[in-house]
Parts: structure tokens; sequence; C-alpha cells
């Protein structure tokens, strides 16, 4: 699997509603062991959202991203990309049921994905 | 990168950054991330970084991408199928770039257009430092 | 269906922006008219140019080749928006009238731009100054044609 | 001691090194037709590039990456291309503008037309491009730009009446005879000459070619806050030059000789003379810097190693990509298309460009993670910003300003 073909590929969860497209990627280093003695890194889970535009800029916070980390860049960009990548979720790789090429079908819980401030 | 349970973002942090060889010298860009297929309940491992024409071309779209795979198969007789591929593990540091613990002439797949280019058409443009047809003088 | 109504509407507002924007060059008097005053002023530019060039040059502040490349491109440029204006059709009996008017001041204009660059090319320093009363007198005729016009 | 040099350096190789043929072409055509009232756009585009290349060349110096390194990280490689494509086709026609430039200097020394120059120039350009080290190249063309100072002389020598071009300057009104649309079609045009795509590629790729680290922060800031500037003045001295000098001729401008017309009037031939070597050195240091761009840009989007110091055998795709760019612009030219005219079209379409390209300068410069303490200040960020809403209203305004204006007309 390739991480060009998730990234904004349609989500939609086991009713067939659209939940947007894949922005980014969750990756712990808590894999097996590599020969060069580090974790590897393991896939988590995803950034959904509707936004098209600024997925990479920088502004959208990740879970696990050191605060201080964060780019505050003048301050109405940054209000403008938030505000753009409001509705985005977080998607457990546990909840992802299937992986097609041109769509990705999730198990949504009743209550819907946590909210990915 | 010895931190365990450090989190990162892959396409915020990882994909499209430059890569260096162990001495700061340009390998190329990371173009793509291939996760080994996990088994039931397993969650993917990262295995290679994907980088060169044919894993970019994919990534605008997927016929491009198979098309330049198969050019490259053509051109380079011995390369496995898909794209040309770095380790995961040869990544020793992450940050603005990302630093590989190989040297750009390990990497066969890095060189080979420049080499290729060098030998048949540089080394016929005088001043080039290169003999015609050879390595460099 | 949206779609398909979407892209018309997009189509319908770029004509009109086209449309407005190039006003059909010679169908009316009034831009013909605004036409040939533009021409007048652009080889009056070409002719005022020109008498820059000899006036530097009686100071003896110019080089040959200068000169030759200067009296040249002057040349150019005033043939050029000439032959572009009298190639248009006039609409109108007026607007032929101001054609013959303005094409008699393009003639005077073109000669003393010529007679210039000749001597200019063959570095005839006497010559590129004896041409400076053609080129005034032009240059003011094309003047008064514009004033009279615009 | 050595840094102290290196500024001096810097500031001398800027005065030719940060004025072209657009400046030279459209600081002339405004002069004459607008008089003073556009110098607020040479003004608007010093603060944009001193803003932008500051910021371009500091992330360069502390994170090692140059612009279109950034481009295609922060906007994907789609957008990335997109940009690459709009940013490379300007830039080949800067090239190709500049060349022509270079015959046209060339003309005018020796009455030899242009186009016999034009593949001798190309030779000349792929030559030091191709031999001759990145600093040597910078300071020759840059010093010998310094001749263009002699236009600050002649203007000088006029004497005019300083207050009414004071009046014009700060209180700019359009002319009666000319259109709202037309004035700011120019405005667009004087304010793309002094923002060219290229000037930034290749500020930040050269803060990497000469090893910059964020130690050298003063000098970057010295060639940036002292050289740009200057590069303005020499444009705004041309400007006031043609408009004294041609604009009460009613003269409009259309060819280079018209450039060194009021310094050829006001100063005589030895002037005529200096002023054509700084017409040759900075349009030829510009077709070095703007072809070395177009090599920078299409390396960096594909992550090829880069570089005019390393080996040509090390970064065989960056030299390759270098001379087919300087190949095609040459025959650009060679197709006899005016290069004034080429000129015309690069500078309007300069700063509609450049959004795209900038935002993902402006962000990374307040990445901590590239940048560390040296992050933009609050202050470089409400400017920044407002930099940027400018760049989207000029490229919102070119093209139905270019269709209304029927080019300029």
């Amino acid at each position: 699997m390739r991480l060009g073909d998730v990234l904004e590929t349609p989500v939609l969860d086991q009713d067939g509603r659209s939940l947007g497209a894949v922005h980014d990627v969750h990756l712990v280093q808590d894999g097996p062991v590599l020969p060069s003695g580090m974790a590897a890194l393991r896939l988590h889970g995803l950034v959904v959202g509707k936004a098209a535009f600024g997925t990479r800029l920088g502004y959208a916070s990740r879970p696990g991203r050191a605060d201080e980390g964060e780019t505050r860049g003048p301050w109405p960009i940054r209000a403008i990309v938030r505000w753009l990548h409001r509705s985005a979720v977080y998607v457990p790789w546990t909840c992802v049921l299937s992986v097609a090429s041109d769509h990705i079908v999730v198990d949504a819980p009743p209550g819907g994905f946590t909210a990915q401030r | 990168m010895e931190d365990r349970g450090r989190s990162l973002w892959a396409a915020l942090e990882l994909l499209d950054r430059q890569l260096l060889d162990c001495d700061g010298t340009p390998v190329a860009k990371v173009d793509d991330l291939e996760f080994e297929e996990a088994e039931a309940e397993e969650l993917p491992v990262l295995t290679n970084i994907l980088f060169g024409q044919a894993a970019l071309g994919r990534r605008f779209n997927r016929r491009l991408g198979r098309g330049v795979e198969m050019l490259r198969r053509v051109m380079v007789p011995v390369a496995e199928p898909g794209p040309a591929r770095i380790p995961w593990g040869a990544v020793k540091a992450i940050g603005p770039h990302l630093t590989l613990s190989l040297a750009r002439s390990d990497i066969s797949d890095a060189t080979r257009v420049d080499d290729w280019l060098t030998r048949h058409v540089l080394s016929h443009i005088p001043g080039s430092g290169i003999k015609p047809g050879g390595e460099s003088q | 269906m949206r779609r398909v109504s979407r892209a018309a509407g997009v189509l319908a507002t770029a004509a009109v922006t086209l449309l407005v924007g190039c006003v059909p060059t010679a169908r009316t008097a009034g831009p013909y008219s605004a036409k040939a005053v533009r021409t007048a002023e652009a080889v009056h530019s070409a002719l005022a140019s020109d008498l820059l060039v000899v006036r530097s040059l009686r100071r003896h502040h110019t080089t040959a080749a200068y000169v030759s490349v200067a009296t040249s491109a002057a040349e150019d440029d005033g043939s050029a928006a000439a032959s572009t204006f009298l190639a248009i059709q006039p609409p109108d009996d007026q607007s032929e009238q101001l054609r013959d008017e303005l094409s008699d001041l393009l003639d005077a204009a073109e000669s003393a731009l010529g007679d210039t660059r000749i001597a200019g090319r063959r570095g005839d320093r006497g010559a590129v100054l004896a041409s400076v009363d053609a080129l005034t007198k032009a240059a003011a005729d094309l003047d008064h044609f514009a004033q009279a016009h615009s | 001691m050595k840094k102290a040099l290196q500024i001096a350096l810097g500031v001398l190789t800027a005065i030719g090194g940060f004025v072209d043929i657009g400046e030279l072409v459209t600081g002339s055509e405004v002069g004459a037709r607008f008089r003073m009232n556009l110098a607020w756009a040479t003004v608007l585009s010093l603060v944009g590039i001193v803003l932008f290349a500051e910021m371009a060349g500091r992330v360069a110096a502390v994170s090692q990456r140059p612009v279109f390194d950034l481009v295609r990280e922060r906007l994907g490689p789609r957008l990335a291309m997109v940009n690459l494509l709009a940013s490379l086709l300007i830039t080949l026609a800067t090239v190709a503008a500049e060349i022509g430039g270079v015959a046209l200097a060339l003309e005018l020394a020796t009455s030899i037309n242009y186009l016999a120059w034009v593949p001798v120039v190309g030779l000349l350009v792929w030559v030091v491009v191709w031999r001759v080290n990145f600093e040597v190249m910078e300071n020759v063309f840059g010093l010998l730009g310094l001749a263009l100072v002699v236009t600050a002389v002649a203007v000088w020598q006029l004497g005019p009446d300083w207050s009414s071009v004071a009046h014009q300057v700060l209180h700019p009104a359009k002319p009666a005879n000319e259109s709202m649309a037309s004035y700011f079609y120019y405005a667009i045009a004087m304010f793309g000459a002094g923002l060219m795509p290229y000037e930034v590629f290749f500020f930040s790729s050269g803060a990497i070619e000469e090893k910059w680290t964020s130690s050298d922060l003063a000098v970057e800031r010295g060639n940036v806050l002292v050289g740009f500037p200057l590069g303005a003045g020499v444009t705004l001295s041309i400007m006031l030059g043609a408009s004294l000098v041609l604009g009460p001729q009613h003269i409009s401008v259309s060819s280079l000789y018209q450039s060194a017309l009021p310094t050829t009037v006001v100063l005589g031939k030895w002037a005529l003379i200096v002023v054509i070597i700084g017409f040759f050195a900075c349009t030829f240091g510009a077709a070095l810097e703007t072809t070395l761009s177009c090599g920078y840009s299409v390396a960096q989007y594909f992550g090829w190693q880069w570089g005019k110091m390393t080996k040509p055998k090390d970064d065989a795709r960056f030299h390759i990509t270098l001379m087919a760019c300087l190949l095609a612009a040459t025959g650009l030219v060679l197709t006899t298309f005016d290069p004034v005219k080429i000129t015309e079209f690069v500078v309007v379409f300069s700063a509609a460009a450049l959004p795209l390209t900038y935002l993902p300068v402006l962000i990374v410069a307040n990445d901590p993670g590239y940048m560390g303490d040296k992050r933009n200040s609050p202050f470089s960020n409400a400017v920044g910003f407002a930099f940027l809403a400018v760049l989207i209203v000029v490229s919102v305004a070119t093209i139905p300003l270019m269709i209304i204006t029927k080019v300029g007309g």
C-alpha cells in the first residue's frame, strides 16, 4: 500500500455518507525494531476532512505534535486554514474496513469520530 | 531517532521532503512512502521510501505511474518491478530534510540518470571535465 | 444538469468581457478618428525622438553608432504606425476625408524620417543636422492634426 | 573585516544586479507617459521584493531549503507543478528578454543589428554559467552595472524642480489623457518589473550556493536592505530622466535607444558609452541569473542535486535543464519577436505568478521546526500578509486590465 494512493482518497462511512478525503496519515514509532536499532513506524490513523486547500501548510494541529512546534504564522492565514479544516476528524486505522483505489470505507462509531482540533 | 513512541504525520513531515545522503548531498525527494500489507489486526508498517519519476508520476495519475514504471523496467533490465526504493531503515534523521545513512553513490537509482547524461551528453561538451564517453578526468 | 448550466454561465461572462474589451476597430466614425489621432501621436513621437538625437549630435553628445541605430529605430516605429493606420478601411466619407488629410502628413513625416536614417546610417553629420527643419515641420503638422481631431 | 568586505561587495554588486531589461524598458516607458505618477508602484515593489527576498534568503540560510523545494513540500506536487510551469514560462521569457536586451545594448554600441548578436550572447551566457565561478560572475556584472548610476547623475545635472517631482511622487494622479485602466495596467507592469519570480529563486538558491548559514544573516540582510533599494533608485532615476526629457516631447518609448536618450542629451558622449556599458552589464547579469533560475526551480522541484559550484558530472540533469532553457530562450529571440515586446509581457505577468510562490515561503518562515528562533517577527508577518493581499489583488486584476486596455493601448 502506498501513501500516495491513500492521500486525498474519498472516505465513506458504512452507510455511504462521505466524511471528506484523507488529508494525512498518523504514524507512531512503536513498530518492530529495524536492523539500524530504531523502532519502525506503524500507521495508527488518518485525518479525514472536506477542505481541498492547505492540508499541508502546517496549521491544522495534529495530536501528539508538540504545541510549540506549531506554526503560528500570519494569524489571518492561520485562521482561514483552521476554519477550512474545522470539519476534519481523526479515524483510527482499526476502524478502516476496506481500502479501494477510489474510496475507503470506515466503520464510524455512533457519535462520529473525534473532531480533529 | 531512538525516541520510541514518537508521533509523526506522514504527509506533513515526510512526504515531498528532500532526501540528503550522509554527506549532505541531495539524493531525491520523498516521492512516496510504501507500507507493508498488515495481516489481520496488525497495523501497516512503513517499509520503504519510493522516489523517481515512476513514484511521482503515479501521484499525478495511476496510468502515468504504471507507464513510467514499465519504461523504467525496460531501461533498467535488472530492476525488480515498481519504482526506485530506499529502505526506511536507512533514514538517520528527520527535520526540514531527511538524512540517510547511505552515500549517494551507493544508491544506483539516484545517480543512474545523471551518470547516463554525463557519459552520453555532457562528456561531448568542452570544459565539462569529463572524457568523452568516460568517467571524469 | 447543474454542471452544464454553470459552465454555460461561465462561458457567457467570459464572452461578454472579451467583447467589451475589444470594441470593433473601425466600424463607426468615432473610433476611426481616435485611431487617426493615436497614429498622429505615434509618428509625432518618432519625429520627436529623432529631433532629440539630432540636437545631441549637434552638441557632439552622441556616437556615430548610436545615431545610426536611433534614426533607424525611429523610422521603423514611425512607418509601422503609419502603415497600420493606412491599412484600415475608413467606414464613411467623412473618415475617408480625414484619412486623406492625415496620409499627406504621414508621407511628409516618413520621408523626413527616411532622409535622417539614410544620413545617420552613412554617418553624414551635416545631412543629419540639415534634416532638422523637415522633422520639425512634420512634427508640428502632426501635432496640430492631433489637437484638431482629439 | 571579512564580513564588512562581503557586505560592501554585496552592496556594490546589488546596484547592477537588481536592475534588468524590465526596469530599463518599463521605467523609461512609464516615465515618458505618466511622468512620476507611477513612482509609487516601484516603491511598492521595492517593499515587496525586500520583504520576500529577505524571508526566502533567511529560510534558505537557516534551514538550507530553497524556494521551490518548499513550494512543492507545502502545496503538494500537483499545485506546485502548476506553479513550476507558470514560473518557468515567465523565467524563460525573461531569459529571452534579457538576451535580447544584451544584444540591443551591443547594437547601440556597434550599430550591428541585434539579431546578429543574439547567438553570440547566448553562447557567452552559456560559457559564463558553465565555467565561471559563482562569486566572480556576480561581482563582475554587479560592478559593471554600477555604470547605471550615470542615469542619476544625468537627472541631477538636469536640476529639475524637485518640489514638483516630489509632489508627483507623493500625490500621484492619473494624467487627464489616460484611462484609469491604462494607469493601473502600467502600475502593474512597473510593480512586476521590480518583482520578477527569478529574483527570489536566484537570491534563495544563491544563499545556498555561497554556503550561507544563520551566522551570515547580517550579510543577507545587508544585501537586501541596501541592494534592492539602490536598484530601485536607479529605476526611479531612469523613470525621472524619461519624464523630464522624453515626456515633454510627447515621446512614447518603444526601443532601448530611447532609454539612453535622457543621459545622452544631458551629459553627452562619454555618459552615453557608460550607460550602454551599464545596459550591457545589468542585462547580461540578469541573463545569467534567469538562466540559472530555470535550472534551480526545476532541480529543486524534483529534488535533483543542483548548483553552479558542483561538478557537472554530479548534477548533469541540472546543467542539461539549464542549457535546454538557454537554447529555447535564444531561439525565441531569434524568431525576431521584439525583445521589448517580450519584456512588456513578462513584467505584467510576473506579479500575477507570485502568490503561489510567496505563500509557502511566508509560512515556512514562521515554522519553528525550520527556523528555530529566526522566525518571522510579528511586524514582518503583518507586512508580509499585507504584501500577500497586494499580490492577490494584482494577479486577479492583471488579465481583465490587459483585455480592457488591449495590452496597455
